[in-house]
């Protein structure tokens, strides 16, 4: 019962990101692309954590982790492209 | 308790993919950016909070919890870091908007 | 319209030769001899929970060496290129207030975890590499954030010409007291799953991440010059 | 389901990699190349490889974005002097 819960939980995520991917295609600017990168790098994050999860493996934990920190910074260098501060 | 993580981390996941949609439904940059950070943040928050309640191990909720504070920290600056640059890399509100503060901000400054 | 033929045909041609590649393609049913023997006694030999750690440092010890070396001419190529710049008009915006004290909070917490992920490479994924990256990465958040950090190229210099002499000092004392060259076995092994086990791989990636966290803050503090 | 997860993932991957050939913006290029790497390394660890997802997702979607916009940065500049 609950495996299942947490399954459909993890495929609705997972639509989520597809649904964000189609922001990437369409954006105007760039700025809306990195928006969408956003969205979808938060949505990776936790289903790395559901992979785990689902997979017994709890040191994939370590791997969202560095996710969550390096792509932070990811956004924040094409912030400062796009403001002209780089 | 694993199946109330379940239903939380459910709930979470209802809200990761509102979160989507709204990046892709919404009008204007900044409203997007609103709907891919503000949603997306408390649908990872409770869909990890419930991944943690299904763990039994001790190191793993500790290390959940690490995660969750990262991601609160972290997505607020990069989602600031983001509208300030839309701001000045020239792209405007839509025309329904009524409030444009740092716009008007600036423009008081340089009266 | 002749050149999107050829390339069609191009493409075509290729598909034919990739075919049997595909369609004869089996699951391997066991491990191959390497392999196996990696698998089967690698965790009793050097006492590391993660095997990857100890094909990556001991086993596989030499190309290790040769990816650090890469590295290190890349590194000296970009300096190279890069010496003379032209100055251009300094015509910045500044950091905003939110993210420069966002920056100070978060930069010890990632620097850190870096220090994390290359002490305990082997327990958990990552190592040397993954934690310079890391460490890297935070001090491109302090160059991008406005925060005034005089990065010293000598002090940058100096730590990864010693960590890159250190990890061939441990080799050659592996050659000497245990194995063979890069072998960890000079030192105690420990209990398996502590962090102070698997011989002298904690050493070795602690030298691995502070020399590759020192090339890549090189590599991009040199791209990011303003001067 | 397993299975599937990686078929969407994959061709997300495929797209991303068409729009990072395609599009005319080298920005925008730059951000679907970084999206590329978020896939390959989900993908990465549904294949119980950890270490490489590791590496994938601190080199492929961090340094790797951030050496390409400071080099797309000194490219423009250059141009900019030139053309003054």
């Amino acid at each position: 019962m609950a495996e299942t819960i947490y399954m459909v939980a993890g495929l609705i995520a997972l639509a989520g990101i597809v649904i964000a991917f189609v922001r990437l295609i369409l954006g105007p600017t760039a700025a809306d692309r990195t928006v969408a990168i956003d969205a979808m790098t938060i949505i990776t994050i936790s289903l790395i954590t559901w992979l785990g999860y689902m997979q017994g493996r709890k040191i994939y934990l370590d791997v969202a982790m560095v996710y969550a920190l390096i792509s932070f910074i990811g956004v924040v260098a094409v912030a400062r492209y796009l403001e002209r501060g780089l | 308790m694993l199946i109330a993580g379940a239903i939380i981390s459910l709930v979470g996941a209802i809200f990761l993919f509102l979160g989507a949609l709204g990046v892709l439904r919404m009008p204007d940059l900044y409203n997007r950016m609103q709907a891919g950070t503000k949603a997306t943040t408390l649908g990872s928050i409770l869909f990890m909070l419930g991944l943690g309640l299904g763990y039994y191990n001790q190191i793993c909720i500790c290390k959940i919890i690490l995660l969750l504070l990262f991601v609160i920290f972290t997505n607020p600056i990069s989602s600031h870091a983001l509208a300030r640059a839309g701001h000045f890399f020239g792209i405007r509100l839509i025309k329904r908007s009524v409030l444009d503060a740092l716009h008007d901000a600036e423009k008081e400054s340089e009266l | 319209m002749i050149k999107r033929f050829f390339s069609l045909f191009f493409v075509i041609l290729l598909i034919f030769v990739f075919m049997p590649l595909v369609k004869d393609i089996k699951p391997l049913s066991e491990l191959g001899v390497t392999s196996q023997k990696y698998a089967k006694d690698g965790a009793k030999e050097l006492g590391a929970a993660n095997l990857v750690t100890s094909v990556v440092v001991t086993y596989r010890g030499l190309d290790t060496l040769g990816e650090v070396t890469v590295l290190f001419i890349t590194t000296a190529g970009i300096g190279f290129l890069l010496r003379k710049r032209s100055t251009g008009k300094n015509k910045k915006r500044k950091a905003s207030e939110i993210l420069k004290s966002g920056t100070s909070f978060l930069l010890p917490l990632i620097v850190l975890f870096g220090v994390y992920i290359f002490t305990h490479g082997h327990l958990t994924p990552g190592g040397g590499f993954q934690g310079g990256v890391v460490i890297a990465s935070a001090i491109v958040l302090l160059l991008l954030s406005d925060i005034n950090l005089h990065t010293d190229h000598n002090i940058l210099n100096w730590l990864e010409s010693l960590s890159g002499g250190f990890y061939i000092i441990l080799g050659l004392l592996g050659l000497l007291l245990a194995g063979g060259f890069l072998d960890n076995r000079f030192l105690p092994l420990g209990k398996f799953g502590e962090i102070f086990s698997a011989g002298a791989i904690p050493i070795i990636y602690s030298l691995i991440g502070l020399k590759v966290g020192a090339e890549l803050v090189g590599i991009i503090s040199k791209l990011g010059r303003e001067e | 389901m397993i299975l599937t997860i990686i078929i969407v993932l994959g061709i997300l991957m495929l797209v991303a990699a068409f729009l990072a050939l395609y599009l005319k913006d080298l920005l925008s290029a730059i951000i679907a190349a970084g999206a590329i790497s978020l896939m390959a390394s989900v993908i990465y660890i549904i294949l119980a490889a950890p270490d490489v997802a590791m590496t994938e997702a601190a080199i492929g979607s961090g340094l790797t974005t951030i050496v390409f916009l400071y080099a797309l940065h000194l490219v423009k500049k250059e141009q900019g002097e030139k053309n003054d």
